[in-house]
């Protein structure tokens, strides 16, 4: 009981804030929040695969590419196309690739899955960029209008306004990891991390683990493809260096590493600081990456597994309290 | 002493697997571990070894310390080691597997316990056959020899060997038997785990009983002869 | 030699360049996997930085081939230090194959950045040295001198790397750690010190590569980016660890992709992906391989 | 009249060149505890691998409740009715205890693919779950995760875990490695308890535990079936002596 009504106060305070943030911070600082509100979705999607089923992606841009593109192929060819539609499409697009791919996927685990999830993205990449009377090459896909969000007989949004949009994307994202973290807590969630700890007791225990590893596939592309279409949306350009370049593959990784691998909130903290800590240092250099990649090497040197690990760790010794391992974040 | 193990403890993640080993063995000695199964034989050798962190205890050998040592410092002083299954290179030929067991590349000649290859295929004539064979081409018997051969080749003055007959033919386990014998003649001390009775019992001059992670008896071939009670209950049915 | 045929063997010698230079940055890659199970992400950087030190010593002396020995040697001591003072710490921590991955990606991305910061983005011309300048006609075809250097520069790179793999003591041990490190150790050899050394070595190679490719390609900061990629489908497909798996697909992909270009321009840098993801479809250990993570 | 559960027909597998099993017959009749016995390199753990599900036969047939299973993967035997534990302890261990036994309590109630219902709310099969915790004496443990347990529980844990999809037929790999003595009295308890009404079979080192639980022993020698019977028959069998002790060396 005591959990819940702190859980519910900890929300109340999570939307008010949200709530009134667009309207302290400024029209600059709400664009860097809708950024982040997308970027928490697919950190959050990847991150079903790196701490749940407990392999290292490095072609997740592919998943977020084909949602990018796919709200924006729609949005240039369809005039008016409903934007929530857009949005659906757009992650089932994705989703449908992760399965078309989880046959090939399925089979190989460690640091063959990381080689064949790169070429699975680059491959994607050099697709777009070669096919430029579909894509646009490297000039992407520019010029489309966003419509009104028209929730009929209700209300229409302009989703031009930077407002209306900040509480659009922050729905999505919100609504998002809700239905990722409500996925962590059901039976199938169960089998994942199972699956991540002792594969071949799943197996042994009567499970298909091969299906059941397609299945997160196909949720974790979804939600990328659909952060993907938030950022189609938002950007107004889709092009193969925003949406497919490798870098775009690596941000979230580094998010989950920061926040804490083996977590579920981590990665949004990581999120978090990833982004605000690289719209700071925009504002002194332009070398942001080089600053991200030092973060990086120190985060894996000296707090591997990430600054929630570090703080539960501290918290442990300031008060005594033992800490557990992942098994408390990943079920609870 | 000459190699002194006192009150060694292992673990395997939270398995207490050595729960206080001691043991010792003498100059020019051959001492066999017996046991069953899943007792921690192998895992005292692999302990002395460094191939496994031993977490407490004592493992003196000729006067230093190796407790805890790297498995390179442990050869370096003197220690060869004869693995379970034998891990022969098998991109290797049987020439470079021994002379890959040679300290710094060079045979020390000054070095009285030194072995050439012309000393090993003496020893060992059906590996001078296939001296340019790759390792993985050789039957379990050859690679046996060829794990005994690339341990020597390291002048050790003490071997460790792990079930060296294990899957052999019964005439490849009496030439295995008879050549352990022979290095112990020309100086080489010998700590030996093994499962086939005949082939310890005809070996050793000392024996040690293992039960679960721990040393239930010590005796001489003769006390163990004698004593039906240790026998059935260490390696009997 | 009809026209037709004059151009398939320019492509083809053009394949056999770049097939070497790719080979020469993968036998690192390769020997690093196959010894300490570590797919250093990091390596085709040290390709790239030894481009731009290479540049930088050229600048300062005006000698290509004072550039050829040290650029490659200062970043053979930048890959030690790496691997000495930040893999083996992360190697302790138990995180598996996550833990070199994301180091060695931190690596990539600092050494990305840490060009643009000191070079610029801009490209950096290095010009080819007067000796190696122009064309040298074979059997009726001409060809760029430079190129055939590189390929003559690798080949000998390789001989020497094959010597030492077959004929010295050092290339027994390197040998028979890739089979089993651990035994190896217990007959004496100090590994943790091999490692270092064969870190080293591969990192030099990566860097002779570099300088080799700084005329021809010229500087800059995406220089690592097609022959990083390439390296790592030379290391997976070739079977993790297997040197002469490497030799065999670096080969094979520097021809993939000189005639991928002549005849599907368009789909050629797509080729050697999907050349990847099909050999691992099949084949998870790659084609020459056997070792399980 | 008994009928056999489970049956190996001339079973063969080699292993790169090497002949591990060469012709093996072996037969498990429902209901009761049969030891698989035998010196090392005898083929004992192939032998249950094989049969298990992790390798493929090289020839010859394993039944199982009448059906040729030769080469169904884990997940196949699991769901006909073969549960399995392992000699190195191969529990989920980052998770709790709880949920460890409770991923095999889903698995037997069929809910293996549902992404729509929060498993904790499912009612049956936390009390079923809390049910076995109970009967396994981890009741106290049940967040601990299984890590954390000490050596003797996290064991209990792994037999149990093979138990927790309640099959027909449990196939146990050395459930007392690596336990002290007072450990292995309780677990061989634990077994004892939990196998009731099923058909257990055994692979243990420790002849303590083998005397103490099995109806049946098979003991098998150089790949082949040397022996079969009842403990105190096995016991003075002269072949089993041999094959255990080997022939002293005249001198």
């Amino acid at each position: 009981m005591i959990k819940s009504k702190r859980n519910l106060a900890l929300w109340v305070v999570f939307l008010a804030a949200a709530g009134i943030a667009p309207h302290v911070l400024g029209i600059v600082k709400t664009n860097v929040l809708v950024e982040l509100a997308g970027f928490v979705l697919y950190a959050v999607s990847l991150n079903l695969l790196l701490s749940y089923t407990g392999v290292l992606s490095f072609g997740h841009a592919l998943f977020y590419g084909v949602g990018a593109y796919t709200t924006a192929l729609l949005l240039y060819h369809v005039e008016g196309f409903p934007v929530i539609g857009a949005l659906l499409l757009s992650g089932l697009a994705a989703g449908v690739i992760g399965l078309i791919l989880s046959p090939l996927l399925v089979r190989v685990t460690g640091t063959a899955f990381a080689m064949l999830t790169l070429a699975f993205g680059q491959l994607m990449f050099i697709l777009c960029l070669k096919f430029r009377e579909v894509t646009g090459g490297e000039d992407g896909i520019a010029g489309y209008d966003v419509p009104n969000l028209n929730i009929p007989g209700i209300a229409s949004f302009d989703m031009l306004d930077p407002t209306v949009f900040y509480y659009f994307a922050l729905a999505v994202c919100v609504i998002g990891v809700l239905i990722m973290w409500y996925i962590t807590k059901t039976p199938l969630g169960q089998v994942v991390v199972g699956i991540r700890d002792n594969t071949l007791r799943v197996d042994y225990l009567g499970y298909k683990v091969p299906q059941t590893k397609a299945i997160v596939f196909a949720v974790s592309g979804f939600f990328a493809g659909i952060a993907g279409s938030l950022f189609a949306l938002f950007q107004g350009i889709v092009s193969t260096d925003g949406v497919l370049h490798i870098m775009v593959s690596f941000y979230p990784i580094m998010a989950i590493l920061i926040g804490g691998i083996g977590t579920f909130f981590g990665p949004i903290l990581g999120s978090g600081i990833l982004i605000v800590l690289e719209d700071l240092i925009m504002r002194y250099t332009e070398r942001a990456e080089l600053i991200t990649g030092l973060l990086f090497i120190g985060v894996v040197l000296y707090a591997p597994g990430g600054l929630l690990w570090l703080w539960r760790g501290l918290m442990a010794k300031l008060f005594g309290s033992k800490s557990q391992p992942a098994s408390e974040e990943v079920e609870a | 002493m000459f190699l002194e193990i006192k009150d060694l403890n292992t673990y395997y993640g939270p398995s207490h697997v050595l729960q206080g080993i001691s043991l010792n063995v003498e100059q020019e000695e051959i001492v066999a571990l017996l046991g069953r199964n899943g007792m921690g034989k192998s895992t005292t050798l692999k302990s002395v070894m460094g191939m496994v962190k031993p977490k407490s205890g004592k493992v003196i050998f000729q006067g230093a310390n190796i407790f805890g040592k790297p498995p390179h410092k442990v050869s370096m002083a003197g220690i060869g080691y004869v693995p379970e299954e034998r891990r022969i290179f098998p991109n290797l030929t049987v020439e470079d597997n021994l002379k890959i067991g040679v300290k710094g590349g060079v045979v020390d000649e000054s070095n009285p316990k030194a072995w050439t290859l012309e000393k090993i295929y003496e020893v060992f004539p059906s590996l001078k056959k296939r001296r340019d064979n790759k390792g993985a081409n050789l039957s379990g018997g050859e690679q046996q020899m060829l794990a005994i051969g690339r341990a020597l080749m390291g002048a050790p003055s003490l071997l460790l060997v792990d079930e060296p007959t294990e899957g052999l033919a019964p005439i490849i386990v009496d030439a295995v038997r008879d050549v352990l014998e022979e290095i112990n003649k020309r100086g080489v001390s010998i700590l030996l785990v093994e499962h086939n009775l005949e082939v310890a019992m005809s070996l050793a001059h000392r024996v040690y009983l293992m039960g679960k992670a721990h040393i239930g008896f010590v005796g001489t071939v003769q006390e163990l002869d004698d004593n039906p009670q240790a026998r059935a209950q260490y390696l009997e049915v | 030699m009809s026209p037709v045929t004059a151009m398939y063997v320019a492509q083809a010698i053009h394949g056999l360049t770049y097939g070497m230079l790719l080979f020469l940055v993968a036998s690192g890659l390769t020997l690093i996997f196959g010894m300490m199970g570590i797919l250093n992400l990091a390596h085709a950087s040290f390709f790239m930085l030894s481009a731009y030190f290479c540049y930088q010593v050229v600048a300062w002396t005006d000698s290509f081939w004072m550039a050829l020995i040290l650029a490659p040697l200062g970043t053979g001591l930048i890959g030690v230090f790496v691997e000495r003072f930040l893999l083996r710490k992360v190697q302790q921590y138990n995180l598996g194959h996550i833990g070199d991955l994301l180091l060695t990606l931190g690596i990539a991305l600092v050494i990305a950045e840490g060009v643009k910061t000191i070079w610029g983005t801009e490209s950096h011309q290095v010009v080819i040295p007067p000796s190696l300048e122009g064309l040298v006609s074979v059997a009726g075809l001409e060809y760029p001198i430079y190129r055939l250097f590189i390929i003559g520069l690798a080949a000998a790179i390789l001989s020497a790397l094959a010597f030492i793999l077959y004929k010295t003591r050092l290339g027994m041990i390197i040998r028979a750690a890739v089979s089993d490190a651990d035994m190896v150790s217990a007959l004496g050899i100090n590994m943790p010190r091999v490692f270092m050394f064969v870190f080293g070595v591969g990192t030099i190679m990566a860097g002779v590569a570099g300088v080799a490719a700084a005329p021809m390609l010229t500087v800059f900061p995406g220089l690592a980016d097609q022959i990083g990629l390439d390296a790592f489908v030379v290391v997976v497909v070739g079977g993790f660890g297997s040197l002469f798996g490497a030799v065999v697909v670096s080969l094979f992909l520097g021809e993939l992709n000189a005639f991928g270009i002549q005849f599907i321009p368009r789909l050629a840098p797509v080729l050697v992906f999907l050349f990847m993801a099909l050999v691992l479809s099949f084949k998870p250990m790659g084609f020459f391989g056997e070792r399980d993570d | 009249m008994s009928e056999n559960i489970l049956e190996t027909i001339n079973l063969f597998y080699d292993y790169s060149g090497l002949q591990v099993l060469t012709g093996v017959d072996l037969q498990v009749e429902k209901g009761e505890r049969h030891a698989i016995i035998g010196p090392n390199g005898a083929g004992k753990t192939t032998l249950f691998n094989v049969i298990t599900g992790m390798y493929s036969p090289s020839r010859g047939k394993v039944m199982f409740k009448g059906k040729n299973v030769s080469g169904f993967k884990p997940h196949k035997l699991s769901r006909l009715g073969m549960g399995r534990s392992f000699q190195i302890t191969s529990t989920f261990h980052n998770l709790s205890t709880f949920q460890n036994i409770r991923m095999g309590v889903l698995s037997r109630m069929g809910i293996r693919f549902n992404m729509f219902n929060r498993v904790d709310k499912m009612e049956d099969v936390t009390k079923e779950t809390n049910a076995i915790l109970e009967r396994i004496n981890l009741k106290e443990e049940t967040h601990a995760p299984a890590d954390a347990l000490s050596y003797g529980k996290h064991r209990s844990l792994e037999v149990s875990l093979a138990m927790s999809t309640d099959p027909d037929l449990v196939m146990l790999d050395e459930p007392t490695a690596g336990m002290s003595r007072d450990e292995t009295h309780s677990a061989v308890d634990l077994i004892r308890r939990l196998t009731e009404g099923r058909t257990m079979v055994i692979v243990e080192h420790d002849m303590d535990v083998v005397f103490s639980l099995a109806d049946r022993i098979t003991v098998l020698h150089h790949g082949k079936v040397l022996a079969v019977g009842r403990p105190d028959e096995i016991r003075n069998m002269k072949e089993v002596k041999d094959a255990y002790l080997g022939h002293r060396r005249e001198v």
